[in-house]
C-alpha cells in the first residue's frame, strides 16, 4: 500500500555553504533540549536538538558533565596507584581498563603475565561483555517502551555479578586485573555455578528472543532506524558490533589476536542491514557468543601456575621512556590505552580510546539528523554509547 | 420528565465506589505488570499514599490559569462520563443521571478531558507538554474514530441513543450481548480502547524515555493529585460504557467489578507484551485496522 | 553568557516585534519561603507518614552510581515495594539522588533540577566523592562536599555503594521524615545566600537567575 | 613495519623510528608533511582508520607531541605518527575533512592542552568544561591539587600523606 512520505528536502534550507538555514525566531522551528536528566539519554549527557514539526534537523551534542580528569590524575600518581582508578574511567564495563591499562604498563617495562592470568582475564573480559550486553539490550527495548525486556535482563545480569563478586570480591569495580597478573584464581566449585548462570542467561536470551526480536511493534521501529552506510564506518572511526552489524568485519579479538584468543575457537557475528534491529541482533548473538567462549575457557584453562609475574617493588616501579597502544574489544568497540612513559614512576600521559567518543558525538550527530524525536532515544541506544568514557 | 432530586447523593455514591475500585485497580495493575517483569511490585494501597503525599506538598506553582484548570477539565471529563451513563442496570440507586441521549453526551466527555488537558499543558509553556499534546490529540483523535463508528453502528443497531434502553436489549443470555449480535463493532471499539487507555503500543504521548511524560510534565503537587484521581476513574468510567454497549451492562457491582477488571486486562496484557508505536505509526494502525472495521459493522448493521 | 541568553527583539507570528529578556521571562525569581509545617500536629504527621512512604526520586544519572539504580528497581532489589518510584521529571519528584561525584558542569544543572522539584524535598548523596571527594579528591573538576552546596539529609557511603546498604539508606530517610526532620527545603530557603555564595565559587559562568522555580 | 617505514622513507623526509610490537611502530614526522603522508597512508596503504588523536606535553624540551594513530585492518599492523610543535602559540593544520571524527578529538585537543586547530568545526566551543578561565587543564604545568585545593571547599578531617613516603615509613623502613 503506498503511504504518504512527506518531502524531507522543503526544510530547512541549506545555505550556499553548507550550514543550514535555521531562524528561530520564524516559528518553524523549535529548539528541544534532551538530556542531561532525561530518561531517554543514555547516562549523562544532553543533546541539543532543532526540531521542525517531528523531525530533528539539526543537532549538537553536549558532553562533559561527567568529566573528574582522570588522565591528569594518573600523572600525578604511580603506576600502582593509577590501577584502582582506572576501573573508574567506565563504569558499566570496568574491566577492559583494568586490562588495557595492566597490558600497557607490562609491556613498557617488559613484563610478561603468566599463561594462567592471561586465561582468567580472559574470563573476565568475556564475563564483563555479557554484563554490558545485558544492560544494553534492556536499555534498548525500555528506550522504545518495552520495560519487561529491562526487568529480565537486569535480573540475569545480577546472577552474573554474584559470579563477579565470587571471583573478585566486589560487585562493580573489581580491581582484579593489576599489572603484573591477576589477584587470584578461581574459587572452589565456580564452575558449576558459572554454568547453571550461562543456563539462565541461556532461557533468558531465548525469551527475549521471542519477546523483542520477533515482536511486530519493535521490528516495525527499529527496522531502517539509524542506517549506516558501510562507507562511513572508517570515516568516522565505528568499531564493534556497530561496525559489524554494517557488514564490515571489525573484531579485535580476531584481527589483533590478544591473551588467549588465538586459542578459542570463534567467529566474529556479522550483520548486513546496518540499523538499530541489525546492531540489536548483533549484539544478542554476541551475547550467546560470549557464553560459548566462557565454557571453552573454563573447559581449557590450566589449573595450576603462577598468577602474579614478579614485579617490581611498587615503590619504585619506574618504566622505562617509551609508549605503547594496547587495544581490547570491548562490548561497544575497540577500547585503547595510549601510554607514555617518560622514565620515572609516573606516566607521563595515557590517554584513554573509548567506542563512544567516536559513536555518541560526530556519528550521531550525523545519523539524527531526520529522525523522529520519538526515535532520538531508540537511536541514540542502538549505538551503545557510555558518556564516562567520551569524557573521562 | 420530573427530575428526582435523590439521585445526586447516589450519583455521588457511585463516584466513590468507582473512585476507589479505579485506585485499587491501578495498583493492582502496576503489580501484575511488575510480576510479568518477576517483581514483586508495589503494595495495593500505594496509590492512595501517593495521592495523599501529592496532596500534602507544601509548595506548589503556577504558570496561569488554564493551568490549573487544565487537571480540573480532565477530572471533570471522567466524572460525567461516568455520572451520565447507568453502572448498574435495573438499579435504581446506581442508574446516576442517564437520559434519552446520553450516548452523545458520553462520546463528548470522552474528548473532553483530552482537550482540557492540551489547554492546560500549553499553558505551561514547557516544550515536551506542547508535543505531547500534539501527539496525543492526532493519536486520541485517530483512535476515537473507530469507537464513535462503532457506537454508531450500535446505536443503529438496537435504534437508540440511550444508554440503558441499549443495556435493556442485550439482557436475557450472553448471546444477546453486542458481542454476538454485533461482533465487528465490538472488534473496532476494543481496538480503539487500546489506544485511549495510554498503555504501549500507544502511550508514546506519555512516553517516558521518548519525551519525559509528555502532558504532564510540569504538573506536581495537587495537580498531579487531580490528575491522578483522575487516571483511577476515567479509564473505570471508559470501561463502563464499553461493558453497557457491547457486553450487556452489570445487574449487580460484583458482575461490574468483574467486567470492568477483564476488560481493562485486554489493555493490559496487549501493553506489557509490546514496546510502544511512534505517533504516526499508530494512526496509520488506527486508519488501516480499526477504522475499515467500524465501517464495515456500519454498513452490515 | 550565552547569545540566547541576552535580550533580543523578537518578531511574533503576527508581524508585532517585542522585547524579550530570557532571564527576566522565562524564569521566576522569586526567592524561596520558608514554607512552615501544617498547624495541626496530627496532620504534619500524617503528611510526613505519607511523605515517607512515597518516595519518589528523580531520575537523573549525575555519576556513576546511577548503575546501581537499574537493579533496585528490578527482580533482585525490587525497591518499588518500599514505596520508591523513579520520576523522570523534576517537577514530580521529591528525593534527589545525587548518585556519585559531581563535576561543576553537572552542578549547575543539579542546583536547577533541585530547585524546580517541590518541597519538601530531601537529598541523598551516593559514595564516598559526595562526602569528602573521595577517589578525585585532587580533581580539578568535581566538588567535594556536597553539603555545602545543597542540603543532604542522608549520606551512604562506599564507592560504589551496594543496593543493599542504599535499601537501608531509604530506610534511614523514611525514619527521619516520620520523625519531621526532613526539612532540608526549609533549610535551603533560611541559608540561601550561603548556599548561593558557596555555589557561585564554583561555577563560574553563572548565567541564570538566582533562583529558578 | 621496516619495509613499510623504508618505503616512506623514500617518500617524506621522515624522523625518529621506533618499532615497539611486531604490529606497532611509531615516526616522526615534520609538520608540514604530515598531512600529504596521511593521505598516502590513507589511499595507499589502506591505513583508513583514525585510532585515536591526541596530544604529549613535554615541558621539559619545550614542545608538543601530537600522536595520529593508524591502523591497517587488513594488514594487521598500527602506525603513529608522531608530529611535534612548540609549545608557545601551538596551533597545528585539522585533518577533519579527511576523518569527520578528527574534528571532536580537535575540539578536545583545543580546551585541553590550547592547541589550536583553525578551521575545524566548532573548535572555539566549549566541550567538556564549562565556565573555564584558567590554563588548559592537560598542560603539564596546570596543578591539579593545587586548584583544587584553592577552588573547593574540603571536607576537614581527610588526612593524606604521599604513599611513596608512608610505605616506606611503615613497611620497608630498612630499605634506602
Amino acid at each position: 500500500m503506498a503511504l504518504y512520505e512527506p518531502d524531507r528536502s522543503q526544510y530547512p534550507v541549506k545555505k550556499p555553504d553548507g550550514t543550514l538555514d535555521i531562524d528561530l525566531s520564524s516559528g518553524k522551528y523549535l529548539k528541544l533540549w534532551q538530556g542531561p536528566q532525561h530518561p531517554g539519554i543514555t547516562g549523562n549527557m544532553s543533546l541539543e536538538l532543532t526540531v521542525c514539526g517531528d523531525e530533528v534537523v539539526d543537532c549538537q551534542t553536549h558532553v562533559g558533565y561527567l568529566h573528574r580528569g582522570f588522565e591528569k590524575l594518573m600523572e600525578r600518581r604511580t603506576y600502582i596507584q593509577c590501577f584502582p582508578i582506572v576501573c573508574r574511567i567506565c563504569v558499566p564495563e570496568p574491566d577492559f581498563n583494568e586490562y588495557c591499562y595492566a597490558a600497557a604498563v607490562e609491556e613498557l617495562s617488559g613484563i610478561k603475565s603468566p599463561h594462567r592470568a592471561d586465561w582468567i582475564r580472559t574470563l573476565i573480559l568475556e564475563m564483563g561483555r555479557i554484563n554490558s550486553y545485558m544492560m544494553y539490550l534492556g536499555g534498548h527495548a525500555g528506550s522504545l517502551g518495552m520495560g519487561v525486556i529491562g526487568q529480565w535482563t537486569t535480573y540475569v545480569r545480577d546472577l552474573m555479578l554474584d559470579r563477579f563478586e565470587e571471583l573478585t570480591g566486589a560487585r562493580i569495580y573489581h580491581m582484579f586485573i593489576l599489572p603484573g597478573g591477576v589477584r587470584d584464581g578461581l574459587p572452589d566449585g565456580f564452575e558449576k555455578r558459572m554454568e547453571e548462570t550461562l543456563r539462565e542467561i541461556e532461557s533468558t536470551m531465548k525469551d527475549v528472543y521471542e519477546a523483542m526480536f520477533c515482536n511486530a511493534v519493535f521490528k516495525k521501529r527499529a527496522i531502517g532506524l539509524g542506517y549506516i552506510d558501510p562507507a562511513l564506518i572508517d570515516p568516522y572511526g565505528v568499531t564493534g558490533p556497530t561496525a559489524r552489524a554494517a557488514g564490515v568485519a571489525k573484531d579485535v579479538r580476531k584481527d589483533f589476536p590478544y591473551l588467549v584468543y588465538p586459542e578459542l575457537d570463534f567467529e566474529p557475528v556479522m550483520g548486513k542491514d546496518s540499523d538499530a534491529f541489525t546492531r540489536a541482533d548483533v549484539r544478542r548473538r554476541d551475547v550467546l557468543l560470549s557464553i560459548d567462549l566462557i565454557r571453552q575457557i573454563l573447559a581449557k584453562m590450566p589449573h595450576d601456575g603462577p598468577l602474579m609475574a614478579k614485579i617490581p617493588n611498587v615503590l619504585h616501579w619506574k618504566v622505562p621512556r617509551g609508549e605503547t597502544y594496547i587495544r581490547a574489544e570491548c562490548s561497544r568497540g575497540e577500547y585503547g590505552y595510549y601510554l607514555v612513559a617518560d622514565g620515572s614512576g609516573y606516566p607521563r600521559r595515557v590517554n584513554v580510546r573509548g567506542p563512544s567518543y567516536t559513536h555518541a558525538v560526530a556519528l550521531l550527530e550525523r545519523l539524527i539528523i531526520n529522525v523522529n524525536i520519538a526515535d532520538v532515544a531508540g537511536l541514540m541506544v542502538s549505538l551503545h554509547t557510555y558518556p564516562p568514557e567520551i569524557e573521562r | 420528565m420530573q427530575f428526582d432530586w435523590m439521585k445526586i447523593p447516589y450519583a455521588l455514591l457511585t463516584l466513590f465506589i468507582v473512585i476507589n475500585f479505579g485506585y485499587l485497580l491501578n495498583s493492582f495493575i502496576a503489580k501484575i505488570a511488575a510480576r510479568v517483569g518477576r517483581r514483586r511490585g508495589i503494595p495495593i494501597w500505594q496509590t492512595y499514599i501517593d495521592v495523599a503525599k501529592n496532596y500534602g506538598l507544601r509548595t506548589s506553582i503556577t504558570h496561569g490559569v488554564m493551568f490549573y484548570l487544565g487537571p480540573v477539565f480532565r477530572l471533570s471529563g471522567g466524572v460525567g462520563l461516568l455520572l451520565f451513563v447507568p453502572s448498574i442496570y435495573g438499579s435504581y440507586m446506581f442508574s446516576n443521571l442517564s437520559f434519552a441521549g446520553d450516548l452523545i453526551l458520553a462520546l463528548y466527555f470522552v474528548f473532553f478531558g483530552t482537550l482540557g488537558m492540551a489547554l492546560g499543558a500549553a499553558e505551561s509553556g514547557h516544550p515536551y507538554s506542547a508535543i505531547g499534546i500534539t501527539r496525543g490529540l492526532s493519536q486520541v483523535t485517530a483512535a476515537e474514530l473507530p469507537f464513535a463508528l462503532a457506537v454508531f453502528s450500535v446505536a443503529l443497531q438496537y435504534q437508540t441513543l440511550s444508554v440503558t434502553d441499549i443495556v435493556a436489549a442485550q439482557q436475557g443470555g450472553i448471546l444477546h450481548w453486542t458481542l454476538f449480535t454485533n461482533p465487528l463493532a465490538v472488534v473496532a471499539a476494543m481496538l480503539s480502547l487500546l489506544g485511549s487507555m495510554m498503555r504501549p503500543p500507544f502511550d508514546v504521548v506519555l512516553a517516558p524515555q521518548e519525551i519525559p511524560i509528555g502532558p504532564p510534565t510540569e504538573y506536581h503537587s495537587s495537580y498531579l493529585a487531580l490528575m491522578q484521581t483522575n487516571r483511577a476513574l476515567f479509564p473505570i468510567a471508559k470501561l463502563v460504557i464499553y461493558m453497557n454497549l457491547f457486553f450487556g451492562g452489570a445487574t449487580d457491582w460484583p458482575t461490574f467489578f468483574l467486567k470492568v477488571f477483564l476488560i481493562y486486562m485486554w489493555s493490559v496484557f496487549v501493553g506489557v507484551s509490546f514496546p510502544r508505536f511512534r505517533v504516526d505509526q499508530s494512526i496509520r494502525w488506527f486508519l488501516i485496522w480499526a477504522v475499515p472495521i467500524g465501517i464495515l459493522s456500519i454498513v452490515l448493521v | 553568557m550565552k547569545d540566547e541568553l541576552k535580550k533580543r527583539l523578537v518578531k511574533g507570528p503576527d508581524g508585532v516585534e517585542f522585547e524579550v529578556d530570557p532571564l527576566r521571562d522565562y524564569y521566576c525569581d522569586a526567592r524561596p519561603q520558608v514554607e512552615p509545617p501544617a498547624v495541626s500536629k496530627i496532620v504534619e504527621d500524617f503528611f510526613n507518614w505519607a511523605r515517607a512512604e512515597s518516595l519518589w526520586i528523580l531520575g537523573f544519572a549525575t555519576g556513576c552510581g546511577a548503575i546501581e539504580m537499574r537493579p533496585l528497581m528490578t527482580p533482585r532489589f525490587d525497591a518499588y515495594r518500599f514505596g520508591v518510584q523513579w520520576r523522570p521529571t523534576p517537577r514530580q519528584s521529591n528525593l534527589f539522588i545525587i548518585s556519585g561525584y559531581l563535576s561543576t558542569k553537572t552542578l549547575k544543572r543539579v542546583i536547577r533540577s533541585y530547585e524546580q522539584m517541590q518541597s519538601p524535598k530531601y537529598v541523598m548523596g551516593l559514595g564516598s566523592c559526595t562526602i569528602n571527594g573521595g577517589m578525585y579528591w585532587d580533581s580539578y573538576n568535581t566538588i567535594k562536599r556536597l553539603d555545602d552546596y545543597l542540603p543532604v539529609d542522608v549520606y551512604v557511603a562506599g564507592c560504589m555503594p551496594r543496593p543493599e546498604s542504599l535499601l537501608a539508606g531509604f530506610e534511614e530517610l523514611k525514619r527521619i521524615i516520620r520523625e519531621g526532620k526532613g526539612e532540608g527545603a526549609n533549610k535551603y530557603a533560611a541559608e540561601f545566600d550561603r548556599y548561593k555564595a558557596n555555589q557561585k565559587q564554583v561555577i563560574h559562568d553563572w548565567d541564570m537567575p538566582d533562583y529558578n522555580w | 613495519m621496516r619495509e613499510l617505514y623504508e618505503q616512506l622513507k623514500r617518500l617524506f623526509p621522515l624522523g625518529e623510528y621506533t618499532e615497539q610490537r611486531r604490529d606497532l611502530a611509531f615516526v616522526t614526522v615534520p609538520k608540514d608533511h604530515l598531512r600529504p603522508l596521511l593521505i598516502h597512508l590513507r589511499d595507499r596503504e589502506r591505513f583508513s582508520h583514525l585510532v585515536l588523536l591526541t596530544a604529549v606535553d613535554w615541558l621539559e624540551e619545550g614542545h608538543f607531541q601530537l600522536t595520529y594513530l593508524m591502523n591497517d585492518r587488513a594488514g594487521k599492523r598500527d602506525l603513529g605518527l608522531r608530529v611535534l610543535i612548540p609549545r608557545d602559540g601551538a596551533a597545528m593544520e585539522g585533518i577533519h575533512d579527511l576523518w569527520p571524527t578528527a574534528a571532536t578529538y580537535q575540539r578536545e585537543l583545543r580546551e585541553m592542552f590550547g592547541i589550536d586547530f583553525p578551521g575545524s568545526p566548532r573548535v572555539n566551543e566549549e566541550f567538556i568544561l564549562e565556565g573555564w578561565t584558567g590554563m588548559p587543564p592537560y598542560r603539564r604545568d596546570f596543578d591539579t591539587k593545587k586548584f583544587s585545593e584553592e577552588n573547593f571547599n574540603h571536607r576537614p578531617g581527610r588526612a593524606t600523606t604521599d604513599p611513596a613516603t608512608h610505605m616506606k615509613e611503615k613497611l620497608y623502613p630498612d630499605e634506602a
